[in-house]
């Protein structure tokens, strides 16, 4: 493992992050000061964390409708995407976009995504341009197995491929889409199978070791920077929550949920590889989660006494302000 | 009294009756068996109908070629797009297939399908969970375009628009499925291409679309305050409209103001103005005013929502400014 | 070789009916009595021919914007065909499709398509139509190389695969797509090989071969009629002419076209089998080539003696006549 | 006297001075290197800037998704569709991504993109290859619509266009590729938004889209023998569109024809024809009407178009009805 010390607290406490800022939105919903669609990430950290710390500040990511985690793991404050859920104007999107559209561009977060499968040529685009400034930037598109089935899996890809351009496929393989089993609507059961389509390398890792997705991803960014090409990366992975909140989850048993929280959370998988290396104390790791639930008890004050947006506000940005045009 | 119904029930009873009725009806969509659609209108015909309802993967633009292949090959596909939105991701089956079809064959081709689109804002799902669009489909020859405002109504026109030999943009405005009305039992159809009548009024006459209708009649109890009479249309109809229904009212009343909750720019009630203005020019005492939400995209967040979406005072201040 | 000397010759017959009937086309369109695009098919005849002698009357066939073998193939009147290119009200489509648009209805020919890859879901859909009948009708959809790049391959196919549905895949792969090289644009040679993403069977077959088409396709249709899914064909071609008239064909040599018209030529190819074979005389392909040839300047004389539409006809077929509708 | 370009040379001008003055504008599309595109505008752009004109597989929704994204990562990406009509295959990309980035991240996106379409009749090539819907995109907040009438407006837009930092669908009239105009050298932009008086007259308003600017202006010629003296309005820009303009013009003039090529219903006329009406009631000395094709898809035959796209006796017969 070519992990060190340092990054493996780094990426910890990124996990935990995500699921407390999540677990909490969940509560705030139910209070009634989130609303709108809350698509629940916890489960599924390793993929964004261990993606995301192979990647530089410049590099770009798309994600999807379920991205605070890939928000989070790409540096987002804590507290402006709880503003945003809040629908404040400190919201990362000054309370325009809500959970399905957080987005940093001052992070090269080029935002979540309300429409399955719409990142991919997009995360393609962001890579072309890198190539045309001659810049060494990758670009990294997070989506699930349901966009696989999308045309725009096939396009983008193709296009990135065509092109041979800095860009990895993530695609995170959580078994069911919305309400639906995978295998009831799909007919090959690892998306990584299908990069033999575009002629690219197609990798499928446990999406709940961050170890190996942290390596695996290493690899791709690794070969993409250097002019190697895309990398389609599926990882397999499990949402514990239901698609987003209010689901009633009755197409997956309560033992399948509670088979993988006991034995496939991904944090506590990684807690017991930090502790087996020696890299982690039971004391630092209560540190750390009190650090970030402090963070997080943060957020949700500065969400609340952030004010809304103005009624001016509904018809600004729908075009640059006039002066910007030529 | 008649039975009531919410507007999704309604929906649902309409699909049974007419799925028992022809065995070539069928429904494709995404989650609807497992949930029934994210609003559940399609609940329940996996059991009653086993082997005719197709649960897909999360591809529109092939969903929607099947519902067009299927019904050139003599089948009658409902067809549930999730959100209206994602219909921009089968734009060329729609618009270039199912609307073109019996056109350039001559008119050897039918495409009887039905396209249900849950459209408008709901819970906060911001820009691209919130379209509706409407005025779109209406500039496409070949296709017809629905839109109910009633329990009655949703189940009227879903078993015209099933009936029907030709291809309909079935809008459902998901904040009215919850909403109750009276609905008749059994075989009720209510043909495409007629507006209705739900208030009459002899000094203005509001044109109005989907969940405006309910709005322009309680706007319609505050005007009376103010002195003016107004006769409420509801246009139903959106392709093709029922401009006799509309001009007749409108050349009555000798005002008109059109109502529709998607933003007015190119939008449906533009048409509509459009038509009125070049029909009763000389019968106007005032122009014809539009209300509609803003040229913006869905924000997110409530405070500026409820800024968006046409409501009560918009009608009335805009029959206000007719009457003048 | 299953096939009998009868076969044989109807099939020699409608590959000349096809040849015959673009080369005047294409002549008409320089004396200015047919307008607009004319897709060449020559050279892609084996295909067309192979494909639909394997079906029935009954059985569903999609097409492309270079569709003229594929009507004319499944049983087309070249007369009506003729004449929808002069415009006239008694073509196929009254005049209102033109060569893109020709269709037969009461062949089960459901329209040839000027939007690359838009018949490949619909004819999904039509396969879907017969399972639920319970007939056992198959559906084919035939489409160019060009057309496996684009999202409804993926999407139109998957959705095929997963209800193992009767339809036939055939990729006419004829190494352009309009002005351009395929491999300038495609990052795998054989669109074949893309049956994986769909775990269907794809084969690849000559497409100047006849007799290899005939019976690759006879097996994907025997396989469909019995309930075993749907087949990716992808029939290695050539078109002798331009992308349409008028192509200027800068893009390849004229070494390159001379050499696959004169060793490459599917009917030449087919002409020397069937005389191996014993199965045709000097003496009857001159009489099938005569009767071909009378048989296309009677569809001429036809088509100019028709009348055009009316004014009246440009309002007509938008929708069903009222008294059709409920 | 200025020296003349054809509208297909003023649009590779354009396209040539804009990359070399700015190096993040590139060009995407189907064929635009081996042929420089079906009208070879992008022909030259290859030999002269390597490396940043890319010539694609077809696949729509993924060019346009390419172009989305390099835009937000800060490029300039000029999009070619190849016929317009296509642009239904990435109707997402344009209407879901390329228009609400902006606002849905509260301003952080910026997406500087053009989109080129090639539209409506050229060679005979019916209903899949002769849209214009002009309209579809007005409709979308976010996106800028424009059409250039004349070579000299087709240079100064494009650059304009190319400069914006935001979505702008720019629509290329096939018919008029080959016209010729008069085209000022080097520098010459031209604001989006604004309409152009193209004619003066005192007793109605032509307001026009497109090719039916020329026609319109034969048609006044036409008309000053029936004494009218008519006035032509060049819309040009659809969104935004000049509402000052017009309105200022048929203030004046007391009438108004709205022409454009597409079909009138739900089309860019409708929304021209009922701004007008909204705005400019008390002024209006005659209805607002509307000139375009009628609500059928475009047929193929030669015989069947001609009765289909407007011509100059359909701007004539239309300002007589509105001087009744
Ligand atoms: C084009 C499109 N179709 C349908 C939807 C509705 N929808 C939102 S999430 C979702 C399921 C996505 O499944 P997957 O891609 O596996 O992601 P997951 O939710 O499992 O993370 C669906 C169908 C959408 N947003 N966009
Ligand atoms: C969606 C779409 N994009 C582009 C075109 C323009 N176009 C027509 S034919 C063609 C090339 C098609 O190539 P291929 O699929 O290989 O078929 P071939 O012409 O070689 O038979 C293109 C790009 C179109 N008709 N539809
Ligand atoms: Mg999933
Ligand atoms: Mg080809």
């Amino acid at each position: 493992m070519d992990l060190s010390s340092e990054l493996g607290k780094e990426m910890y406490r990124n996990m935990w992050r995500i699921r407390l800022f999540e677990e909490e939105a969940n509560r705030q919903t139910s209070l009634g000061s989130v609303v709108g669609a809350l698509h629940m990430y916890c489960g599924e950290e390793a993929v964004a964390v261990g993606v995301c710390s192979n990647l530089r500040d410049d590099d770009y990511v798309l994600g999807t409708h379920r991205s605070h985690g890939h928000c989070l793991a790409k540096g987002a404050e804590s507290r402006r995407m709880m503003a945003e859920l809040f629908g404040k104007v400190t919201g990362t999107c000054a309370g325009k976009g809500g959970s399905m559209h957080i987005a940093d561009f001052s992070l090269n977060m080029l935002g979540a995504n309300g429409i399955v499968g719409a990142g991919i040529a997009p995360a393609t685009g962001a890579a072309l341009a890198s190539k045309l400034r001659g810049t060494d930037q990758v670009s990294v598109c997070f989506f699930g197995d349901g966009a696989a089935a999308r045309g725009t899996f096939h396009e983008g890809i193709g296009l990135g491929a065509l092109w041979k351009l800095p860009v990895i496929y993530v695609c995170e393989n959580n078994q069911y889409q919305q309400w639906v089993p995978r295998m009831n609507v799909a007919v090959v059961d690892s998306v990584a199978d299908m990069a033999g389509s575009y002629a690219i390398p197609g990798v499928s890792v446990d999406g709940q070791n961050l170890v190996e997705v942290y390596e695996v991803a290493g690899e791709a960014v690794e070969r993409a920077r250097k002019g190697g090409g895309p990398t389609l990366i599926e990882a397999r992975t499990y949402r514990f929550y239901g698609h987003s909140l209010g689901d009633e989850e009755q197409y997956r048993t309560s033992e399948e949920v509670e088979e993988w929280r006991t034995n496939q959370d991904p944090i506590i998988n990684f807690r017991s590889t930090m502790m087996e290396q020696g890299w982690l104390t039971e004391e630092e790791d209560a540190q750390i989660q009190n650090e970030i639930q402090d963070e997080i008890a943060e957020a949700v004050r500065f969400a609340e006494e952030s004010p809304y947006p103005t009624p001016e506000q509904v018809t600004t940005d729908v075009l640059a302000p006039a002066q910007e045009v030529a | 009294m008649m039975r009531t119904l919410t507007f999704t029930e309604a929906l649902r009873e309409a699909l049974h009756e007419e799925m028992d009725r022809d065995d070539t009806i069928f429904v494709i969509g995404e989650d609807v068996i497992t949930h029934g659609g994210p609003y559940k209108v399609t609940e329940g015909i996996a059991e009653r109908f086993p082997g005719r309802i197709f649960e897909t993967p999360i591809a529109e633009a092939g969903i929607m070629g099947v519902g067009v292949g299927a019904a050139m090959a003599g089948m009658n596909p409902v067809v549930e797009i999730m959100y209206m939105d994602f219909v921009t991701c089968a734009m060329d089956e729609v618009v270039n297939q199912a609307a073109k079809m019996r056109y350039m064959t001559g008119g050897q081709a039918s495409v009887p399908m039905v396209i249900r689109l849950p459209c408008g804002v709901g819970r906060l799902l911001a820009a691209q969970h919130s379209q509706i669009m409407e005025s779109w489909f209406m500039h496409v020859p070949g296709l017809q375009v629905v839109v109910p405002s009633t329990p009655g109504d949703a189940k009227g026109l879903l078993k015209s628009a099933i009936r029907s030999p030709d291809p309909v943009l079935f809008f459902e405005y998901k904040r009215i499925y919850t909403s109750r009305g009276e609905v008749p039992d059994g075989e009720h159809t209510i043909p495409l291409g007629q507006a209705k009548i739900c208030r009459e009024g002899e000094d203005a006459t509001i044109v109005a679309i989907g969940p405006m209708v309910q709005k322009s009649l309680e706007a319609a109890i505050l005007l009376e305050d103010d002195g003016y009479d107004v006769e409420v249309v509801d246009a139903r109809s959106l392709s093709p409209l029922d401009t006799d229904t509309i001009c007749e009212s409108v050349r009555r009343t000798g005002h008109a103001v059109v109502c529709g909750e998607d933003s007015s720019f190119a939008g449906a009630v533009s048409e509509i103005a459009a038509m009125i203005g070049e029909n009763c020019f000389r019968e106007l005492n005032g122009p014809v005013v539009r209300v509609g939400s803003p040229h913006v995209p869905m924000p997110f967040s409530s405070e500026l929502v409820k800024h968006v979406v046409p409501e009560v005072p918009n009608i009335t201040e805009a029959v206000g400014r007719v009457m003048m």
